[in-house]
């Protein structure tokens, strides 16, 4: 169908943002004082084995003569390695990745989860009880830092009640799900908040509007008015929301990663922005990136599928 | 039997040992790989490692070790070649982060299977010692060449207590004990995991919990609570980290002696253990931490004296003395020390102006020299104190540690001391080194600290030794 | 006819006491606080860095209301004294994205073509930029301390004002009366400036309540990571991350920090849904 | 006339807003009968959708009460019934067409399903058969292709279509009564002759009675037995239309009724001044074969390939300084286009404007500046049309200031001269654009046109929004300006009443061309093309025995652009 054309194009106008993203982390990470060797050899280190070590990883070469390495390399998939870690970034990242990838769906789904029923309650009480209620709750929510709230989880969930594990992540798929309950959840009540607020706002918009009158004028009760014309007519905006947030969210997770001792690439990127282990930065950047990129490019077609009238 | 679980804050990086210089990994080298010389559990002197004993020639140069029978965990036998193998390649692998500890070695040959002869290119005291470095362990030849980027990631083969079983990045490191291994009687548990988990209150909370057997790294503040759960118990293993101010000597004023003199006694020490450590560590009065090797007891400490502090500033022109500090962003045990550092150096007139920096770059600071005075600390890899003492006042090629000290007698006595063979002058030489140094304010010592485990009651054994190795194979998990 | 009074809702400030209290609450907490970042010094009991041997890590008590920390340090002090700084980020890491972003999308959306599209795909990078590379990476470019924050939440924060405005500029620009200002020989700028902004600007200040929010937790997130202020100054993000140590030994040595921007952070929504209404804006 | 199915006696129903309580409804008494259509007409706000939301208890806001009255329907007090109740009578027994269809029908839904969810809610019917209904009702009320047509969303519908789908929506829950509020004050007369007509014959169908709303006079008349006449909230009179029409009882009717732009008395000779002889002086605007094509959908990296969409094509026009010129044609015929091209808004694509000599291609930055200085438009949508944030003093000062045609000192005056002019009381200067109605804000419009001291103005759709007593006063103060300031007047309207009042000279506009042009009453009495003489015939007159749309059968006149040109 013509309307999801873009579908086919947009990939395209990926080229340039993955394009400047590339030119920025590489500049940035260098621009960082400090020395990847130096970090790698620790308090002993001579000056002729942080030489050497910066020969070995073309760290002494001239800035573009660098960063055409780099884009040769992204040109054959690659993208260096580890100066910490010693293998290949890519291979490094896969070993990272599905930790975070877990956190952010979890949340995401749980905090929709959180933020539709709870949206709907105030939307459709607007003004009333439960509705200060939602509002004043979800605010509370955003206004606790994350690495604080995680904890009072833990302490709460795990160590007083023992009901979840305290942190990691686990083997099997079952295992996964447990340990990812509290994480996402830490991340999902402040999410879940933002989404609050717009989730109402657009409720309440699409009660009042011309939609649901009509709608009410046919005898729909109001459960079918709600779900099936208000809820819908709502979506969209709240879909953009969370995609404009998602590089947000996947910040978000660095922190709620390291107090709950998920093995995934938010661990991995702070490590190695302390350790400056270019590379690993440069990849984890790119995989985020790309990642919000397609998340954005996924909500459009998304909200195509949901709103006919949208054309890309 | 069972399987131990320890938490850790970072996970390995790497399982080629000349690849590292992060105790994350030597922890786990040591457990994997097993070197020639061991030290002791007391950290105080050498035993036999995979070499059952050895010779040392006349002149000093020429070592002589009968490696013992022993098999790697694949079933091949240990043999004076592997040992061989694993001394030169750490000298000459391009990807090796210790070439420069190793250059004195000249030779290193297989007389026969069971005999390894090492020639020293000039005779060294401290090289028995720096044999028992994890980094230097004895891999086997025939694993690593089979492919050294596989080995680094899972090793094949491994002539320690343990096997690497299973390495899930970012998250443990899975050992299984390793039938092979020469002591493997002593070995009572059936597995360690080291487990990453970065956030300190997750960390205890883990143990604290029961899914964690132990778990390294307790702040100084959480000691007292952890030891009155009856659930734990909180090790306090000697350790020789020692904590120092270093001091730019290039800069201005504080080249005068008076005024490094002045800075030390403007210090109350005991006031920074008690507030930092919560009484845990003691005041250093020596560079050589308490309880190693030629360590000088008598050493004189400065006596805390504001008032003085300031009139021999005074003396020495240095009256409204203003300092730049740089304190190492997100280290909490350093911005403790800095808050309170300021407040001291306030009293006897000076103006401490604190500079966070990320720790990366906070090196890049003091080897440029863009500072007047930082906290750092440094624990011994080997027992002996030449590798410290080098850094620090060997006057070698990076300035002192940083501190740019210049003492031509200092230099000379470093020197010697390398090549003294007999130990009772050697550490006559030692108590001149720390006097002089002293004295000379080369930097200020702060305090000793050891190091702060936790492990829930029914693990026995678990220790860390003073050069911060974990002797797994004693350790019992009930 | 009727003297034009048909209009049912006056735009007055007489409003309905549900849109009345999210106001007065809003205003009443951020009044509140700014009383106390002023008041500092003759409100707080003590000096906020003066450190006391003798005085550690005490409870909440009559003579410390909120405890003391390790250091001996009073923290009903050092959190009146965190409003200070506290106010200052939220309103540095809110005003400089603001201005650059209304700037940025009035630019960008009034002049479309090439200009927009540049500015366009320079957005798209930031936002898939992972926010806190570049918040981390910067602020170790520039050094840890509050004016690298700030100049990282500025290269950062803009992106949303300028979508923000653009959007509705590009709406406002097709809109009658700004055609009108062409036709009648206006200036861009004037038409930009004095036709378009105003009218465009509602969302974005009601953007800029909850973003005081986000903004306030990014500089909590950078303490946990160790590069936030520098030390001793009291904030209340550094205040909570150092204390992270003491939370199961000495709870509130966190807590009432954490409140504290829990509070603000309440109070700049309940600031923004209330603008919100009184604007007209829909998020 | 059969018995009524509906019956209201003294409804009531008041606002309580901040401890004032307005009455909205004062005891309206009204009867509706079987298969009847009653025509409800008013001023804006005198409370006819109100009166209708009423009956099925939609009132608009909660602040709004129904205070006192019964409504009764089938034996029952709709008044007194449980909401459970009322549910079934929503849509089951009253159904509502509202005026814009564009909000009402739900943008995400098919229309097809939209009608099909009355159908399985009310009737019961589900699946294949509720499918079949749906189906069945979309042929009904005239979509050509019903099957395909089904899974059509309401943006892709044109206006008209839009209008009936909004009434298949209605009559898929099977009413008896059906209540259209406004349900053609969107369209072009064209279309809603056409509506009105399937209204009509709905009625006869399936012997609906029906209440229509509308503010135009015209309208009730032709379909209409009954007329209820409203205003403050009150029933003036109510009766059959013919009685009302000809005899009408309370003077707002008289004065609504003389007010019809298709009264006759009203056609005034044109503005009065004497045609100005054209050969004399030179036009004041030249245009020669003027194209404009709009793109679609391109984006910079398309390139210039990109799809157009011609909206003009070809027009050629004189106008002579002092004539007044109305511009009629359907909607999206191009005449916005048009204004904005002669005013330099809109890049043109090939072709000459020339304003007094100046060609705006050749010399664009003299000829702009000229005609910013020389010429100003009034837009039509009156709220739009000024900056909400400025004053009406701000707006005008702001124009005199930029035009810079008279001294800074002056301007004050100069802006209370202007709101005189256009009627307007001097205290407006410190109102903003909300606190005043369209007619005021309109009037303000045309202040700010004026504060130009413009020598030509183009009026675009101006009045179209308005009520017909304020449609009077504007056009009776551009009738005043013109002849007054003598001014180049061109007027673009639908209402081709309108233009036949004020104008000397009409110029009809069909798919960006123009079809006919010359003297306003040639152009009327004699129509030469089509397509004029059908817009002509489509008017509604108020003469309820002039038919509307003549003789003509609806289905010769084929919904033009039934689809909207998909890009
Ligand atoms: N939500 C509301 N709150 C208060 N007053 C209202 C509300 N809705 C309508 N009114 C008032 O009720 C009166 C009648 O409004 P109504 O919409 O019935 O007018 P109308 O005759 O349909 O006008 P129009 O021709 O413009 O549609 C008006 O004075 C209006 O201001
Ligand atoms: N900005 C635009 N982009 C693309 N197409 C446009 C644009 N503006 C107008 N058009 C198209 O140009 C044609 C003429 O539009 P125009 O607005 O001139 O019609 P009009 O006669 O003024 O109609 P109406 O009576 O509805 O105001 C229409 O088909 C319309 O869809
Ligand atoms: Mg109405
Ligand atoms: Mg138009």
């Amino acid at each position: 169908m013509h309307r999801y054309r873009f579908v086919l194009t947009r990939p395209l106008q990926f080229l340039p943002v993955i394009f400047g993203i590339s030119v920025i982390t590489f500049i940035l990470v260098r621009l960082i004082p400090g020395d990847p060797a130096r970090n790698l050899l620790g308090a002993r280190a001579t000056p002729s084995a942080i030489a050497k070590i910066r020969a070995q990883y073309g760290l002494d070469e001239a800035m573009w003569q660098q960063y055409f390495y780099f884009v040769k390399n992204l040109a054959n998939g690659e993208m260096g390695k580890s100066i910490l870690y010693k293998i290949d970034v890519l291979k490094l990242i896969a070993t990272r990745i599905e930790p975070t990838i877990a956190l952010v769906l979890s949340s995401v789904v749980l905090s929709v989860l959180i933020a539709v029923p709870m949206a709907a309650l105030a939307a459709r009480n607007s003004g009333k009880a439960p509705d200060h209620v939602v509002r004043i709750v979800s605010t509370f929510g955003i206004g606790f830092p994350p690495f604080w709230l995680g904890l009072m989880l833990m302490i709460l969930f795990s160590v007083k009640l023992d009901l979840l594990p305290v942190s990691g992540y686990g083997e099997t798929f079952g295992d996964k799900l447990v340990h990812l309950v509290l994480p996402s959840l830490t991340v999902a009540l402040s999410l879940s908040t933002v989404l609050i607020r717009s989730l109402r706002a657009a409720m309440i918009e699409a009660l009042k509007s011309d939609v649901a009158t009509a709608a009410r004028a046919r005898g729909m009760p109001e459960r079918i008015v709600f779900w099936r014309h208000v809820v819908p007519n709502s979506l969209v905006p709240t879909i953009n929301l969370l995609a404009v947030n998602i590089g947000w969210l996947i910040g978000g997770t660095v922190v709620v990663e390291s107090v709950f001792a998920l093995p995934g690439m938010g661990q991995l990127l702070v490590r190695a922005i302390f350790s400056r282990d270019y590379m690993v930065v440069q990849g984890v950047a790119m995989v985020f990136a790309c990642a919000t990129v397609l998340v954005n490019f996924l909500a459009d077609v998304v909200t195509v599928a949901i709103d006919p009238r949208v054309k890309l | 039997a069972g399987i131990l679980t320890i938490g850790r804050r970072e996970d390995s990086t790497t399982f080629d040992p000349i690849k590292s210089a992060q105790n994350v990994d030597n922890w786990v080298f040591s457990n994997v790989f097993e070197v020639l010389v061991r030290v002791d559990k007391t950290g105080t002197k050498l035993e036999p490692g995979l070499a059952e004993s050895w010779t040392v020639s006349d002149d000093g140069l020429t070592y002589t070790f009968k490696i013992r029978d022993a098999k790697f965990s694949d079933g091949s036998p240990i043999t004076a070649e592997d040992a061989a193998f694993s001394l030169l390649r750490i000298r000459d692998h391009e990807g090796s982060l210790w070439s420069d500890s190793y250059k004195i070695v000249e030779t290193a040959e297989a007389a026969d299977p069971k005999t390894l002869v090492v020639k020293l290119k000039t005779p060294s005291a401290p090289f028995l010692s720096t044999l028992a470095l994890p980094n230097v362990s004895v891999l086997s030849k025939k694993a690593v060449e089979a492919g050294e980027d596989a080995f680094a990631e899972l090793p094949t083969a491994s002539s320690g207590a343990f096997t690497v079983k299973e390495w899930r990045r970012g998250d443990r490191v899975i050992l299984e004990k390793n039938p092979n291994f020469w002591q493997a009687d002593r070995v009572k548990l059936d597995g360690v995991e080291w487990i990453s988990v970065p956030d300190d209150n997750t960390r205890m909370l883990n143990v604290q919990a029961g899914q964690l057997d132990a778990a390294i790294f307790v702040p100084f503040s959480r000691v007292e609570e952890l030891k009155k759960d009856p659930n734990l118990t909180v090790h306090i293993d000697t350790s020789t980290r020692e904590d120092h101010l270093l001091i730019n000597h290039e800069h201005g004023m504080l080249a005068k002696k008076e005024v490094r003199q002045a800075l030390d006694m403007a210090i109350d020490k005991k006031a920074i253990v008690d507030t930092v450590t919560f009484g845990i560590g003691t005041v250093a009065n020596s560079y050589i931490p308490k309880g190693s090797l030629y360590h000088h007891d008598a050493n004189y400490q400065y006596p805390y004296d504001p008032e003085k502090a300031k009139a021999m500033l005074a003396g020495a022109g240095a009256s409204d003395l203003t300092l730049n500090y740089i304190v190492n962003a997100g280290n909490e045990v350093d911005e403790q020390i800095a808050v309170q550092l300021q407040q001291q150096f306030a009293k006897a007139g000076v103006t401490v102006n604190l500079q966070k920096v990320d720790p990366s770059q906070s090196w890049d600071m003091l080897v440029a020299g863009d500072y007047d005075i930082s906290v750092m600390y440094w624990t011994n890899d080997i027992l002996d104190p030449d590798q410290k003492t080098t850094f620090v006042l060997g006057h070698d090629t990076n300035m002192n540690y940083m501190t740019r000290y210049n003492s031509d007698k200092v230099k000379q006595l470093v020197a010697a001391a390398r090549l003294e063979l007999d130990p009772a002058k050697r550490e006559a030489m030692y108590v001149d080194i720390q006097k002089t140094a002293k004295d000379d304010v080369h930097w200020v010592d702060l305090y000793y600290s050891p190091y702060l485990n936790v492990s829930r009651k029914n693990i026995e054994n678990f220790y860390q030794n003073p050069l911060g190795r974990f002797f797994l194979e004693d350790t019992v998990k009930n | 006819m009727s003297a034009g009074t048909v209009s049912s809702s006056p735009a007055g400030w007489r409003l309905r006491f549900s849109q009345r209290l999210p106001l007065v609450i809003g205003a009443g907490i951020l009044l509140f606080f700014l009383l106390l970042a002023i008041g500092a010094p003759v409100v707080a009991p003590y000096d906020p860095i003066l450190q006391n041997g003798a005085t550690r890590l005490q409870p909440p008590s009559l003579l410390h209301p909120f405890g003391t920390d390790n250091f001996g340090r009073d923290l009903l002090s050092r959190v009146i004294w965190g409003t200070r700084i506290d106010l200052q980020i939220a309103l540095i890491g809110v005003v400089f994205p603001f201005v650059i972003g209304t700037i940025v999308g009035t630019i960008a959306g009034f002049f479309g073509g090439i200009v927009d599209a540049l500015f366009m795909r320079l957005i798209d990078i930031i936002l898939a930029f992972p926010f806190l590379v570049l918040m981390l990476s910067i602020i170790a470019i520039l050094g840890p301390g509050l004016s690298s924050f700030y100049i990282a939440m500025a290269l950062v924060g803009w992106v949303s004002y300028a979508r923000l405005i653009r959007a509705q500029i590009l709406v406002l620009k097709n809109s009658d009366y700004a055609v009108a200002a062409v036709s009648l020989g206006f200036g861009r700028f004037r038409i930009m400036f004095r036709h378009l902004l105003p009218n465009a600007i509602a969302g974005s200040i009601v953007f800029a309540m909850s973003d005081a929010v986000l903004v306030l937790l990014s500089g909590a997130a950078v303490s946990y990571l160790g590069l936030g202020v520098q030390p001793p100054v009291a904030e209340w993000g550094v205040m909570v991350a150092e204390g992270q140590s003491f939370i199961t030994t000495a709870w509130w040595i966190t807590l009432f920090p954490g409140l504290s921007i829990v509070c603000l952070a309440f109070g700049f929504s309940m600031l923004g849904d209330a603008l919100g209404e009184l604007l007209g804006v829909h998020e | 006339m059969s018995a009524s199915v509906l019956s209201v006696r003294d409804l009531t129903v008041k606002a309580h807003l901040q401890g004032e309580t307005r009455t909205l409804l004062q005891g309206v008494s009204l009867d509706l009968a079987k298969g009847e259509i009653l025509g409800l007409v008013g001023e804006s706000g005198s409370g006819k959708s109100l009166f209708c939301r009423s009956l099925v208890r939609l009132l608009p806001s909660s602040l709004l009460k129904i205070e006192g009255g019964t409504i009764l329907f089938e034996e029952r007090d709709l008044t007194a019934v449980t909401d459970a109740e009322m549910l079934k009578v929503r849509g089951a027994e009253i159904g509502m067409i509202f005026q814009n269809p564009t909000s009402h029908l739900d943008p995400v839904m098919r229309i097809g399903d939209q009608i099909l969810e009355g159908i399985r809610y009310h009737q019961g019917i589900n699946g294949r058969d509720a499918r079949a209904a749906a189906i069945e009702i979309l042929a009904q009320i005239g979509f050509p292709e019903p099957v395909r047509q089904y899974d059509s969303y309401p943006h892709e519908l044109s206006g008209g279509m839009r209008q009936r789908a909004m009434i298949g929506v209605a009559l898929s829950c099977n009413p008896q009564i059906l209540i259209a509020d406004e349900p053609t004050t969107a369209l072009d007369v064209t279309i809603q002759a056409q509506i009105l007509k399937l209204l009509m014959d709905i009625r006869d169908r399936h012997g609906l009675s029906i209440i229509l709303i509308s503010h135009d006079l015209g309208v009730v008349a032709q379909t209409c037995d009954r007329i209820a006449v409203m205003r403050g909230g009150r029933l003036l009179e109510q009766g059959l239309k013919r009685t009302i029409l000809s005899a009408p009882q309370d003077p707002y009717t008289v004065r609504l009724i003389h007010s019809h732009p298709s009264m006759p008395d009203v056609a005034l000779p044109a503005v009065s001044a004497p045609a100005p002889s054209r050969a004399a002086t030179r036009p004041l605007l030249e245009i020669d074969d003027l194209h404009v094509r709009y793109p679609t959908g391109g984006s910079l990296f398309r390139g210039k390939n990109a799809r157009t969409v011609g909206a003009l094509s070809g027009v050629n026009l004189e106008i002579m300084p002092g004539e007044t010129v109305g511009i009629v044609g359907e909607s999206g015929s191009g005449k916005s286009t048009l204004a904005r091209a002669l005013l330099g808004l809109t890049p043109i694509s090939s072709g000459h404007v020339s304003f007094d000599g100046i060609d705006l291609f050749q010399q664009r930055n003299a000829g702009l500046a000229r005609l910013r200085r020389e010429a100003a438009m009034v837009f039509q949508d009156p709220f739009n049309a000024l900056n909400p944030r400025l004053t009406i003093g701000q707006t005008l000062a702001e124009v005199l200031k930029v035009q810079k045609k008279i001294a800074r000192a002056d301007i004050p005056s100069r802006v209370d001269e202007l709101l005189d002019l256009v009627g307007l009381e001097r205290e407006f200067v410190n109102r903003k654009p909300r606190s005043m109605s369209g007619g005021q804000c309109q009037r303000a419009g045309i202040a700010r046109a004026l504060a130009v001291d413009p020598r030509l103005i183009i009026a675009d759709e101006c009045v179209a929004a308005l009520d017909v007593t304020i449609q009077a006063q504007i056009i009776d103060l551009f009738r005043k300006l013109a002849r007054d300031l003598n001014l180049t007047l061109i007027f673009i309207a639908h209402d081709l009443a309108i233009v036949r009042n004020l104008c000397e000279r009409t110029v009809v506009m069909y798919r960006g061309e123009i079809v006919e042009d010359g003297r306003s009453e040639d152009v009327f009495s004699r129509p030469k093309h089509p397509y004029t003489a059908a817009l002509i015939a489509a008017i509604p007159d108020i003469d309820p025995d002039r038919q509307l749309l003549g003789h003509t059968d609806a289905a010769s006149l084929e919904p033009i652009q039934s689809f909207k040109r998909m890009p």
